[in-house]
């Protein structure tokens, strides 16, 4: 067991600040959204020094308990590169914000921003189950409010969805929680995940469905869903982007470490303990989420409500990448998550520039976008390429490591996998209409856009990263198979490493 | 008697109690009414904990008030983990409440209504 | 013996919660949920957990049926009438 | 078109939902062990039974822990009487049990649930911001037994608020229920008076610098005890009121932030404000 306390810094510098940015509020208003990018800046920095002097894999000990009597961190592969990406999407959406978030509360919006990413860091890199569901909160909390801000009123609807829907599941999923420490008497996810063949099958599947219940609704998947439209499009742009940029990888993170790591077989395809299978389960919805979130987005007239459904059906399509269980699956959907998290929230902030010099949201305001703004035209052609997965975007190659993996495994997964790329048939029609829409001309001179730098900067290194994937997978994949690993060996990767004298039941 | 309500009375009442809030979430349309179903819930859902952690002969896990309450030379305290993620639990379901109101309140301020439909109508 | 006090409370609280479900104003609702928290308060101190009990008298019973009560003042301000 | 669905359709199917919900909560709670004892004349640990957290680590580095069987989770104990003495560490100073857990195994999760109330009563600042409209006058002023009744009974709760939280190491209460209490204190101030306003700069300050001081109390733990939130005081004599080491330093800042915190709440729900976007 590594130890590398130092790293509980990425969690008590943000709340630090958080709790004192209303006392840099009494200064200046601008200034506490500096703070925000300073804050999150620290958080990327270390992030990536732990990744690249590979401080990992090591166990952070919280209050000098060791690890299955008190809480712990647990910095393992997945943790370092999620929270290096989370907290870069972070960082940039936070200097897209220096410029878009105006009036209101703007101190008060600062404290949230930031504990939303600190919050989704949380849950990435902590190593107990009650923990997991207090930064749950923490991000979901933030969530609502966030989705609350700004003029239109529509924002408020859908933040009050969101949050009648997410309580029920944390409820649920709380009551997961306690059914599997009536069982084993601990919190601890590492020694759960090793002694959890010790449960009743029948509770530990009641318990199984409850935390998927609860935990579905931050990753998207079908029946927990109904709040990602509206929220979606009545947010501000910038809280749209953080929602599906950031909101989602913590997701579907916490989902699939709970169903892999602790409900989950050591083997070759990971299969759930329990009467039922889980994995196979969330495949199923998996699939449900993808056809019915295409076919609604085809649908849609609103663009940002095309770009909500778009997230759902792609969620979806991680889902169903996690679900095949082999070490190449999870490979394609942690690629497919990240490769979607920078596109979408690059698409978001595009319309969010849009929508602030008049354009519009509706897809007939896109026409004749090429003469307007060519910066912003290829920008978003580009967002929309990697989502379709053309070859040389960063798309393709984590869709191909998704279909190469359910070939491998072959069965029914043939037949998931067959609807999907049925689903992807309605992904590009929608999106290249919104192209064609964008270079087609139109009579009409219109005036430029004026694209100020703040917005320019991360719109800007965002699409030079999904190129750069895409024409060198290797910057994202490498990691991303490292992190493979830590889903489908749980004992040899995460439990081990964590409690080195524990031996499985 | 005493037997069989030891071991139910506690588990009726807070399942009732989680049914009768999922019931209110379901089918009533006024806002404030889905947050009075939220808050049952989460009632419902705090006994359940407390429930399963204690014991009839238990006694309260506070050293200085548990000296004297042996039982038969024998003594048992009610398991305090559970009751500190209680404690945890009920403060964030305050937070919640508290923001659901503001958002209800705020809903009131712009749509003139709290009935979900009528605001449905009005964003078409 | 105690037992029994705690059922008579448990069916006042499954008697109430049903009141704040079939109730027609608003505010008897509200107040009932108060009364379901304090009823709950009291199991919890047969439970042998007065922690939680006084957490959960203070703040589930008391803060939010007052803050409960405040915001619900503000919307009846308006002119519109807004029962079910 | 949900619209349409008439409401007898929707009570059915909302009964469906919660009949199925109840049949596995009794189903799961018929299948699990019942009620779980905790000896106190052991210290508690995870296991809470089988033996005291030192041990217990020591077992777990020479690889022996595991090897025992979970088999005892349910035995009775013969009782000993507890001997009051100089403890070693902060596993045995609390006297209050679920207190040394809140606050010291699990300290990292209090510092999330203080978040989870900081960022709620931020998101409901953020939401209810605006310009303050002055209140139209009420129909019913509030009399002056009223008025002084409240300022008397404020004293009082604020001190009980107080007493609370710093005995939260010893007796049932701690940090979260005094600072519920302090704010229903200042909350009677609102009903005593119309148009009464806290300073809002001060609760701002005071909110802000309770929080960083428990941020504070886990980094001094982490640069002197290497680990974040770790004790770092003696821990007296379980009954003393200078006992538990730094548990009783994290309930006053926990109270005061508390307090402070929902008496900023109450009073943005309380104010009308106009809201103005630029």
């Amino acid at each position: 067991m590594n130890i590398f306390n130092n790293a509980a810094l990425l969690i008590g510098i943000p709340l630090l600040f958080a709790f004192s940015i209303p006392l840099f509020g009494f200064i200046s208003k601008q200034l506490t959204k500096w703070v925000t990018i300073f804050v999150i800046g620290f958080n990327a920095t270390f992030s990536l020094y732990i990744l690249l002097a590979h401080k990992f894999p090591s166990v952070v000990v919280m209050g000098n308990w060791v690890p299955p009597f008190g809480e712990n961190l647990y910095v393992g592969p997945v943790a370092v590169f999620l929270v290096t990406v989370v907290s870069l999407i972070g960082l940039l959406i936070a200097i897209y914000n220096l410029w878009a978030i105006k009036g209101g509360d703007v101190t008060r919006f600062s404290v949230l921003f930031l504990m939303y990413i600190a919050g989704a860091s949380g849950i990435i890199l902590t190593g107990d189950i009650f923990n997991l569901f207090i930064f749950m909160e923490i991000t979901e909390i933030t969530s609502y409010a966030l989705a609350a801000y700004g003029p239109e009123r529509r924002a408020l609807g859908g933040a009050f969805k969101f949050l009648v829907v997410s309580s029920i599941g944390s409820t649920l999923y709380l009551l997961g929680v306690m059914l599997i420490y009536t069982q084993l008497g601990t919190l601890n996810i590492a020694e759960i995940a090793a002694r959890i063949g010790q449960t009743t099958p029948g509770l530990l599947t009641f318990a199984g469905v409850l935390l998927i219940s609860g935990l579905a609704v931050e990753a998207e998947l079908f029946p927990f869903n109904g709040w990602v439209p509206d929220t979606y499009t009545g947010a501000v742009n910038g809280v749209s982007a953080a929602l599906s940029g950031i909101g989602a990888i913590a997701g579907v993170y916490a989902l699939f470490r709970i169903v892999m790591t602790v409900l989950g077989k050591d083997g070759m395809y990971v299969l759930t303990y329990g009467k039922l299978d889980l994995m196979a389960v969330i495949a199923i919805l998996a699939t449900a989420t993808v056809v019915i979130g295409e076919l609604s987005a085809l649908t849609q007239k609103n663009v940002k409500k095309m770009l909500a459904y778009s997230s759902m059906a792609q969620m979806g399509l991680v889902a169903a990448g996690f679900s095949i269980g082999s070490t190449l699956g999870v490979y394609g959907g942690i690629f497919q998550l990240i490769n979607h998290s920078i596109a979408k929230s690059m698409l978001f902030l595009i319309v969010g520039v849009l929508v602030a010099a008049g354009v519009g949201e509706r897809i007939e305001n896109f026409k004749g976008l090429w003469k307007r703004s060519p910066f912003l035209s290829l920008a978003f052609t580009i967002g929309a390429f990697s989502m379709l997965g053309f070859p040389l975007f960063a798309g393709f190659w984590s869709k191909f490591a998704i279909v190469g993996a359910s070939i491998q495994r072959g069965g029914w997964y043939d037949f998931i996998i067959g609807l999907v790329l049925f689903a992807s048939v309605a992904e590009a029609f929608y999106y290249l209409r919104i192209v064609t829409y964008i270079f087609s001309s139109t009579e009409m001179e219109k005036p430029k856009i004026k694209v100020n730098l703040s917005p320019a900067i991360p719109i800007f290194i965002l699409a030079v990263a999904i190129v750069a994937i895409g024409v060198y997978p290797n910057l994202i994949g490498n990691f991303s198979m490292q992190s493979a690993g830590e889903f489908t060996h749980k004992m040899k990767d995460y439990v081990l490493n964590v409690i080195p004298t524990i031996t499985a039941h | 008697m005493q037997v069989f309500l030891q071991n139910w009375i506690y588990l009726i009442a807070s399942v009732s109690l989680i049914g009768v809030g999922l019931y209110i979430v379901l089918t009533k349309e006024n806002i404030f009414r889905i947050i009075v179903g939220l808050n049952i819930i989460e009632s419902g859902t705090n006994l359940f904990m407390i429930a399963i952690a204690w014991h009839p002969k238990a006694v309260m896990p506070i050293y200085t008030a548990t000296d004297h309450l042996a039982v038969n030379g024998k003594v048992i305290a009610a398991d305090p983990l559970p009751q500190s993620l209680v404690l945890t639990a009920i403060v964030i379901g305050l937070g919640t409440t508290a923001l659901a109101l503001a958002i209800g309140v705020k809903i009131f301020e712009k749509y003139g209504t709290l009935d979900v439909r009528k605001i449905k109508e009005a964003e078409k | 013996m105690i037992i029994y006090v705690a059922t008579i409370v448990v069916i006042v609280i499954i008697i109430t919660s049903l009141i704040a479900v079939f109730s027609k104003k608003l505010l008897s609702s509200i107040i009932s949920m108060g009364l379901v928290s304090l009823g709950v308060s009291g199991l919890f101190f047969f439970l042998q957990a007065p922690d939680v009990a006084i957490t959960e008298a203070a703040i589930g019973a008391g803060l939010s049926t007052a803050i409960f009560v405040i915001a619900l003042k503000k919307v009846k301000k308006g002119e519109t009438k807004d029962e079910e | 078109m949900k619209n349409d669905t008439p409401k007898v359709f929707k009570s059915i199917f909302a009964l469906f939902v919660v009949a199925i919900f109840m049949i596995g909560l009794f189903y799961a709670f018929v299948s699990m062990p019942k009620g779980w004892g905790v000896n106190v004349n052991n210290r508690v640990s995870r296991l809470y039974i089988l033996k005291n957290v030192r041990t217990a680590t020591r077992l777990l580095d020479s690889g022996k822990f595991f090897a025992k069987g979970m088999k005892p989770l349910r035995a009775e104990v013969p009782y000993k009487p507890i001997k009051f003495k100089k403890t070693a560490n902060l596993e045995d100073g609390a006297a209050n049990v679920v207190t040394s857990i809140v606050v010291d195994y699990r300290g990292f999760d209090t510092l999330g649930e203080v978040t989870v109330l900081f960022l709620a009563a931020s998101g409901v600042m953020m939401l209810l911001f605006g310009k303050r409209v002055k209140p139209k006058r009420k129909k019913t002023e509030p009399s002056l037994i009223m008025y002084v009744g409240t300022r008397i009974a404020f004293a009082v709760i604020f001190l009980f608020g107080i007493y609370i939280f710093v005995h939260g190491h010893l007796t049932p209460g701690g940090g979260f229920p005094g600072g519920a209490v302090i704010a229903s204190g200042i909350l009677g101030l609102f009903l005593g008076r119309n148009g009464y306003t806290p300073n809002h700069a001060g609760l701002k300050v005071f909110e802000s610098l309770s929080g960083i001081a428990f941020v504070i109390i886990g980094l001094i733990g982490l640069f002197s005890v290497k680990s974040f939130l770790a004790n770092f005081l003696p821990t007296g004599i379980i009954g003393n009121l200078y006992s538990a080491g730094f548990i009783s330093l994290i309930y006053i800042a926990i109270g005061m932030k508390v307090g402070s915190e929902l008496a900023a709440v109450v009073d943005s729900m309380i104010g009308d404000t106009k809201e103005e976007w630029s």
